[in-house]
């Protein structure tokens, strides 16, 4: 059953068009990358759905509201979470309070200003579960701005997925890590998305091909294709729009 | 009624023109540097005190040239041996640090001059009336004022569009490094913008100190009012503090000449109310009675419903 | 044998924006003081007068703040003068002092504030006032305009807080009974300290056709304001009350040469005996920069030192006693008399012009300065008061 | 236990607001006392603004008078007995009023934070000034209105007839106010109010709304600002224009800064701090104005987190037991650091004399005498020298201090 | 070219760099491999006087350790940062414009050259740099540097976040920068194509340089690439 669906979806910035007409569907619980060359409008596309630009035209549904043009807040509420592909995230905040900002919605506190957050044990722990989970617990008491750069790549994925919600979207998570700090990073997705949908933008084709059911590639503005990882490696349109020869060697 | 309007519209013109060379120079700094220099209305001080002291002695041509420059070299040394410390510690430290100076500026003008009322006069050359109008004159110094201010813009606004220095500048805010990787001394360049800027600030008090006086509140007067134009124009935007600054003099001095007030609203309306109505003040309120607070008024429905300012392309 | 001096409190601006006048006030009253006590063998019996002098800003709040060290210093006589906000602030403070602290009483000398309210309707057996209110002078400003026939219209111009609007009120009232035919043309209200350009305001007065302009105004406001009316090429009287001295009178200069009136209790040019033009001159030759601008001070000083010398005390209730119905001969020849009812002063005011001419004593070291032109003696400025004195019971 | 070691500071707290009115029992010490009581709870909500919530706000006085003003008002009533209540209260109306001001006005300037936000505040700031010149029969013009709080009925025999017993209101006040505040930041809504001055946009991706996140702390610091109005009320019996202008806001923003924005106890310090000066310095000199924006000017150039940053720089040093290390090296740059300091302050003092001649530090300088010059610029110049000279021992022995830590773990 | 000796940096109190030795010679391609956090982006700051240098770095034969920043780069030494930092507000041409150390004196590269070679930068060039793509933000970041005319650059992960075509475009543009006689030194994640057009490689590890070589020397030292690059 499809969670996520867009229908018809342009976005122009000024005269601009940038996204041209898309037409997509995630289905519930599937892993879903959308690639493609820079500038196609990935990240824009995820703007769209996120709420953080509105669309020119077309719908975007989720689980069978039409969400465009609604503030971010509210959709991320209705169990949308995301990351960026640009490091956003609290610098002055310690790392556990970022994470546990990240809960607060979600665990049902809402704008509270009666509850003290020492005593809320199931949220703290929660909190904690999630530092474990993205490997920083060492680092819960540091400002998050003076992290690593890895580590604040960690810690912006563990505030997308804290909330629990039920689709995650990943901006390029592993960009920027090294081989294996990369391959701890897709353990992690993978660990934390379980039984969620996914919908991730990335350039690394091996963890693409590696972490997604399907593929959809996006050029210039449009989908060309969406399909299995085998089938999208062997679109001649995708090899010649996307993936070069560099790819094949991989 | 054409007296009315002709009279209103040149001293609105007088009015706003004088302000525009103070905001010009926060213009640049405050858009360019994302300094809010609180200090910026103590440095039109400066310049008027130090044109004062130079026209004693040397007559006030003399000051006109030098007192700027030498409220320019003081802005620069603020800006290298202060400022650029603070920098560091972000934009609200920047402010406090200003709010300290025009503290500081205000009480050095007081101990170096007195409290007094200085008397500092028009030049001779230049008080006879341009023109007399319905029986009263408009004199030369006024005019020479508009002139003035007019140069600035037009100074500035070639400035700013046809050098790089601006794009430099607004770069260099948000990325000093990488500017100075690039090959840009940002240092020296945000010591010069800072010194040009005061340089303005202390030719409008140059030009100004005469007319409207010189005295320590001199700041005080124009202090914020120079911020609600820049925010007004929208920052970042000459032709926005310029058409602000136009606006605002338009405003106030429209307001004066007016006459118009709620207990002409009521009249209309048909309505009365007594003397010792609780709410007296506010019927018998009129327009040249708030007139000098209206730009405020403006300036909070300006960013309620245009946060960018008139002209503006960012919000801060 | 070094006697136990009498503490004088003086609470006024002293840093600032409007310390000039307080400093210069203070500099005068220590002066006095020193001239008239502390040269010639003190007070009561050989006590010098000290003079603590504590410095307010000019703000009500910082006034409180200095009227609790005055308490805790145990003094017990204020001088305060600037700003009727904040002599009336004062005041309340202290008639809430003394209800409820009797036998500790603190005394308020007022030697400038001109709000009428002060000794009409919130009088207090414990201020007194030296300076003549708003309404005593005004009486004697518009009789003088009414006496001018070539007036025909005024355009009234003030600060919009209660002095501005008392000055309004009243002119209107009074011409209206002395010279009907004197049309108030104009009567507006600009923001206190506020007003960047006066031109927008003075185009109207010309504009409005008026004949003399009439205003409260005090500080830069009025500065601001004569050089405007003066730039604009109008050539009308300007009737004030503070238009001169602390820069005013030379800034005003040459241009305002017989074109700014003031109305005050102090006769300036020529001064009318030999004693005040001594004073004059010994603080002068103290002060090179100063100028003897508020003879009520000296006035206050010497008329409070004569009750404390009449009761031999410096209890302030006693002193308040021995002030009430005081009549006193000030250096300038005129005698001063305090009336019980209210504790308001009455002595002759004048009327003087901005000039250079007959000007013996300068102001600001300009060469220009005030000549008195016209003299209104003391009976003719009493007037009524609505006040209900409650006098503590001892 | 747990309980006890995280309310010992509160504990401290209030035995120190005890006990500080038995030490300055003078109308003076009160006086300041009082001061110091309205000062903290009016810095500690401006913080709430800036620096939990990143909202620079040129207009705070607005909430603190508007609270005031409704404050007197109330006592007026009260004395006319149109109302009867207890005046320990009256700070509680000043916050509800405080508050209803925040309401509506918070409801269209906390759409965004930044320089919009800011300059917001300044705009009404003035325009509540210009309007309480305007509307004399509420706010009672420049003079302002004035109340008397003894005539509420007795609480527990005490009429408030003296500022003392006024300050044991006030330090239950703070002491509440305070509390109330620090748990505040311990709430959701607190904590958000953080994450969103570091981040808006982000906060919108968590299911925040930036925008109510603000919101609900301006309206906190507004109420606060109306406690701290109410107890001014309380203490002064008056309230005139000068409580809700600019300068007011612009000294309870230096309050905040100086003290250190990014501390609980920042604002505390600096309120402290300020207080002391205002009321004490003026004393000595005519010129403490020029002083106080030195020492701004210089506090923010070299204490950039202000005094409680100072002391918290400290803390390493203190964990480490190595204070004491610091003390020698503290004392040598001290000694010329204060000679440099004070003859500094000489040396303005002497140029402002008119006439006469200054008494200094037991000394008396005269200004005629070239040699007083001399000898004053030459004790400027090698103190200056010396105070430079010994900086770089300071500063070795202050790495000393700190980097043993390094070593250890 | 470029020789750093025996360099040492620091953050605060933790010492990043130990003594880093390594040279780069005139045309040179050389790389500088490393784990992540070794300090190869340390490394270029410090050259480029952005953290503070101890120890010897000298470029053109001159002494530049202690310079500031805007004198090492008018010295022609180009540096393309890690974070990109593109000027959000300012347009893509601006942007080049800025990179310009003189407007008058033309160097190696022109901006029509440049746009030619990166059409997708000639299509946006008068939209604000901040809205650009991750990818096209890396490309204006390289032709930014190259505007400035440098006789050396030092290049940090250029193709992070570039599609795997861009990829083999940016080493393309690498080798032509090469051949025009400018001097590289490359950070770079990216191991085949670091080998694949550098002559010469420096492995980093623990703060210092811990082997140096040539590629093929590289491929061959399986203990090496085992003990400082892979995990
Ligand atoms: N606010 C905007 N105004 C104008 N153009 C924009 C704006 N935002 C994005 N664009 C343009 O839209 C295009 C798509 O950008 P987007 O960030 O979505 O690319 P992407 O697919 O994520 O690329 P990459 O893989 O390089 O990150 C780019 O060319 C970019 O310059
Ligand atoms: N501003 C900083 N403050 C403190 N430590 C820092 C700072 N920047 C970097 N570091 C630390 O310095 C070490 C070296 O960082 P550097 O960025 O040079 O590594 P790198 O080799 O370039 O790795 P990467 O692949 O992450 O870019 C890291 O451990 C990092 O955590
Ligand atoms: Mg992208
Ligand atoms: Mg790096």
């Amino acid at each position: 059953m499809s969670i996520l669906s867009l229908n018809n979806v342009h976005k122009n910035f000024g005269e601009t068009a940038i996204i041209r007409g898309v037409d997509l569907s995630i289905r519930a619980g599937e892993k879903h990358a959308i690639i493609g060359p820079n500038g196609a409008g990935k990240s824009t596309l995820f703007h769209l759905i996120s709420g953080r630009h509105h669309v020119s035209s077309g719908t975007i549904t989720f689980k069978g509201e039409e969400i465009q043009n609604r503030p971010p807040h509210e959709i991320n509420r209705l169990g949308l979470a995301r990351s960026f592909q640009v490091t956003n995230i609290f610098p002055r905040l310690s790392v556990f309070e970022n994470i546990r900002c990240a809960l607060l919605w979600s665990q049902g506190y809402g704008y509270s200003f009666w509850h003290l957050l020492g005593r809320q044990t199931a949220l703290n722990d929660k909190t904690a579960e999630v530092l474990e989970q993205i490997s920083l617990q060492d680092r819960a008491r540091f400002p998050a701005g003076e992290l690593a750069y890895a580590q604040q790549r960690a810690l912006e994925l563990g505030i997308a997925v804290a909330s629990g919600a039920e689709v995650i979207m990943l901006d390029e998570p592993v960009a920027g890590m090294s081989h294996s700090e990369a391959e701890n990073a897709v353990d992690l997705i993978r660990r934390i998305t379980e039984g969620k949908t996914l919908i991730m933008v990335e350039h690394d084709m091996n963890i693409v091909f590696d972490v997604a059911d399907r593929i959809s590639v996006l050029v210039y503005g449009e989908v060309i294709a969406t399909d299995e990882p085998k089938k999208i490696r062997g679109n001649p349109r995708v090899q010649e729009a996307y993936l070069g020869e560099v790819v094949t060697g991989a | 009624m054409l007296e009315v309007l002709t009279f209103a519209t040149l001293n609105g013109l007088v009015t706003g023109l004088l302000l525009f060379m103070l905001a010009s120079g926060l213009t640049l700094i405050f858009s360019m540097m994302g300094v809010l220099n609180f200090a910026h209305a103590s440095f039109y001080m400066l310049g008027a005190y130090f044109a004062y002291s130079i026209s004693l002695q040397f007559g006030y041509w003399t000051g006109l040239v030098f007192a700027p420059l030498i409220v320019g070299v003081l802005g620069a040394l603020v800006e290298r041996y202060g400022l650029r410390k603070v920098h560091q510690s972000g934009h609200v430290a920047e402010l406090v640090f200003t709010f300290g100076l025009a503290f500081l500026i205000e009480e050095a003008v007081q101990f170096s001059w007195g409290t007094d009322t200085k008397n500092y006069q028009t030049p001779e050359s230049l008080n006879f009336p341009l023109f007399t109008l319905f029986g009263q004159e408009f004199s030369a110094y006024r005019g020479f004022m508009i002139a003035i201010a007019i140069a600035i813009f037009i100074g500035l606004y070639y400035m700013l569009t046809r050098s790089r220095i601006g794009i430099i500048i607004q770069a260099a805010i948000t990325h000093p490094n990488t500017v100075a990787n690039l090959g840009h001394n940002v240092p020296l360049i945000f010591m010069g913008v800072f010194g040009v800027g005061t340089a303005l600030a202390g030719l409008a008090g140059v030009i100004a100190g005469p007319v409207l006086t010189t005295f320590p509140g001199m700041a005080l007067v124009l202090g914020s009012i120079v911020f609600v134009i820049v925010v007004i124009g929208g920052l970042g935007s000459l032709a926005g503090a310029f058409i602000a600054s136009l606006l605002i003099g338009l405003l106030q001095s429209f307001a004066i000449a007016s006459d118009l007030g709620m207990p002409d609203l009521l009249n209309l309306l048909g309505v009365e109310f007594a003397r010792d109505h609780p709410l007296n003040d506010l019927w018998t309120l009129t327009l040249p009675q708030v007139g000098p607070v209206l730009p405020f008024l403006l300036l909070v429905l300006v960013l309620i419903f245009r946060p960018a300012g008139l002209m503006g392309k960012r919000e801060s | 044998q070094a006697q136990d001096p009498v503490r004088i409190a003086f609470i006024d601006p002293l840093s600032g924006a409007f310390a000039s006048i307080g400093s210069n006030g203070l500099r005068q009253l220590e002066f006095a003081a020193d001239y008239y006590f502390n040269s010639r063998g003190g007070i009561l019996g050989g006590r010098p007068i000290e003079i603590v002098a504590l410095d307010n800003q000019q703000s009500p709040t910082e006034t409180q703040l200095q009227f609790r060290r005055v308490l805790s210093e145990g003094i017990d006589i204020i001088f305060q003068g600037n700003s009727s906000a904040v002599a009336n602030t004062l005041n309340d403070a202290i008639t809430r002092h003394n209800r409820r602290n009797p036998g500790a009483e603190v005394l308020q000398i007022n030697y400038s504030a001109v709000d009428p309210v002060l000794t009409n309707d919130n009088c207090s057996f414990w201020h007194f006032r030296f300076d003549a209110h708003a309404i005593m002078k005004l009486h004697v400003l518009t009789d003088y305009i009414a006496e001018n026939q070539d007036i025909k219209s005024l355009y009234i111009i003030g600060q919009d807080y209660s002095f501005g609007h008392v000055v309004a009120d009243t002119t209107t009232e009074l011409l209206q009974q002395k010279r009907p035919d004197i049309e108030i043309v104009g009567s507006e209200f600009h923001p206190i300290g506020q007003v960047k350009d006066f031109t927008p305001y003075v185009t109207k007065i010309g504009s409005s056709g008026a004949d003399a302009v009439l205003t409260g105004n005090f500080g830069a406001d009025m500065v601001s304001l004569a050089r405007s009316i003066i730039d604009s090429g109008l050539d009308m009287p300007i009737y004030t009350f503070y238009a001169a001295y602390d820069g005013i009178t030379a800034t005003l200069g040459e241009d305002a040469k017989g074109q700014v009136y003031l109305v005050h209790n102090e006769i300036s040019n020529p001064l009318p005996t030999e004693e005040r033009k001594e004073f004059t001159r010994a603080f002068k030759q103290a002060h090179p920069q100063s100028d003897v601008t508020q003879p009520r001070i000296i006035n206050a000083l010497r008329m409070v030192v004569a009750a404390m010398e009449e009761a031999q005390s410096t209890d302030p209730y006693d002193i308040a006693l021995a002030l009430e119905d005081m009549r006193f001969t000030n250096f300038s020849g005129e005698e001063i008399w305090m009336r019980a009812d209210d504790h308001q002063a009455f002595q002759s005011l004048h009327i003087s012009v901005h000039t250079d001419e007959g000007v013996e004593f300068d102001a600001d070291n300009s060469g220009y300065g005030l000549y008195s032109i016209h003299h209104v003696p003391t009976e003719e400025t009493i007037i009524e008061t609505s006040c209900q004195m409650r006098r503590p019971r001892r | 236990m747990a309980l006890l070691k995280k309310s010992a500071v509160w504990i401290v707290f209030a035995l120190t607001m005890l006990i500080l009115p038995q030490i300055f029992d003078s109308v003076l010490g009160i006086s300041i006392l009082n001061q110091m009581a309205i000062a903290i709870v009016f810095a500690l909500s401006y913080n709430m603004l800036l620096g939990q919530g990143g909202m620079l706000s040129f207009g705070h006085a607005v909430y603190f008078g508007l609270g005031g003003f409704l404050a007197v008002h109330t006592l007026i009533l009260i004395e006319a007995q149109v109302l009867t209540f207890s005046i320990v209260l009256i700070p509680l109306v000043g916050g509800l009023f405080g508050l209803l001001a925040a309401l509506f006005v918070g409801s269209f300037s906390t759409r965004k934070a930044g320089t919009v936000f800011a300059m917001i505040s300044l705009g009404i700031g003035e325009l509540a000034v210009a309007s309480s010149l305007i509307f004399v029969s509420f706010f009672g013009g420049e003079a302002g209105i004035s109340g008397d709080r003894t005539y509420g009925p007795p609480f527990f025999g005490v009429e408030f007839f003296q500022d003392s017993e006024i300050y044991y209101v006030a330090a239950a006040w703070v002491l509440i106010a305070t509390l109330f505040m620090y748990l505040f930041t311990q709430t959701p809504a607190g904590r958000l109010a953080n994450a969103v001055r570091d981040n808006p946009e982000r906060a919108a991706f968590i299911g925040y709304n930036a925008r109510w996140v603000r919101y609900i702390s301006f309206c906190a610091a507004g109420f606060f600002a109306g406690v701290a109005g109410g107890l001014f009320a309380l203490n002064y019996e008056f309230l005139t224009e000068e409580n809700l202008n600019a300068i007011t806001s612009g000294r309870v923003l230096l309050m905040a800064y100086i003290g250190g924005l990014g501390y609980f106890i920042g604002p505390i310090i600096g309120a402290v701090a300020l207080t002391l000066m205002n009321s004490l310095l003026s004393n000595y000199t005519d010129l403490w104005l020029l002083y106080l924006g030195l020492l701004f000017v210089l506090t923010v150039m070299f204490l950039p987190r202000g005094f409680a940053g100072l002391i918290m720089m400290h803390e390493v040093a203190w964990r480490r037991r190595t204070l004491k290390t610091l003390a020698r090296p503290y004392l040598l740059t001290a000694i010329p650091a204060s000679l440099f300091l004070l003859s500094c302050i000489g040396f303005i003092e002497l140029a402002h004399l008119e006439g006469g001649s200054l008494s200094y530090l037991g000394m008396m300088l005269d200004p005629e005498r070239p040699l007083t010059w001399v000898v004053l610029v030459a004790v400027v110049l090698a103190s200056f020298f010396a105070t430079r000279y010994s900086l770089p021992q300071l500063r070795r022995a202050w790495d000393e201090a700190n980097s043993l830590r390094d070593e250890e773990s | 070219m470029l020789e750093v000796n025996k360099l040492h940096a620091y953050y605060g109190k933790s010492h990043i760099l130990q003594g880093v030795t390594f040279h780069v010679g005139e045309g040179e391609i050389v790389s500088l491999l490393g784990r992540n956090g070794v300090g190869r982006s340390t490394t270029i700051k410090t050259i480029m006087g952005e953290v503070a240098p101890h120890g010897s770095i000298r470029f053109k034969g001159q002494e530049i350790a202690g310079r500031k920043s805007f004198e090492i780069a008018n010295l022609g030494l180009g540096y393309v940062p890690e974070s990109r930092d593109i000027f959000p507000t300012l347009s893509v041409r601006q942007n080049l414009l800025l990179g310009m150390k003189s407007v008058k004196r033309p160097g190696r590269w022109s901006m029509e050259e440049l746009f030619d070679m990166f059409p997708n930068l000639a299509e946006r060039a008068d939209v604000h740099g901040g809205v650009l793509s991750g990818g096209e933000q890396q490309m204006l970041c390289m032709c930014r540097t190259l505007m400035g005319d440098p006789d050396m650059i030092m290049i940090d992960e250029p193709t992070e976040g570039l599609a795997p075509k861009i990829v083999s475009q940016v080493s393309d543009l690498l080798r032509e920068i090469a051949d025009r006689g400018v001097a590289i030194l490359l950070v770079e994640q990216k191991l085949t194509i670091a080998l694949d057009i550098s002559r010469r490689a420096y492995v980093m590890g623990h703060g210092k340089v811990v082997w140096e070589g040539t590629p093929a020397e590289l491929l061959q030292a399986d203990a090496v690439r085992a003990e400082w690059l892979e995990v």
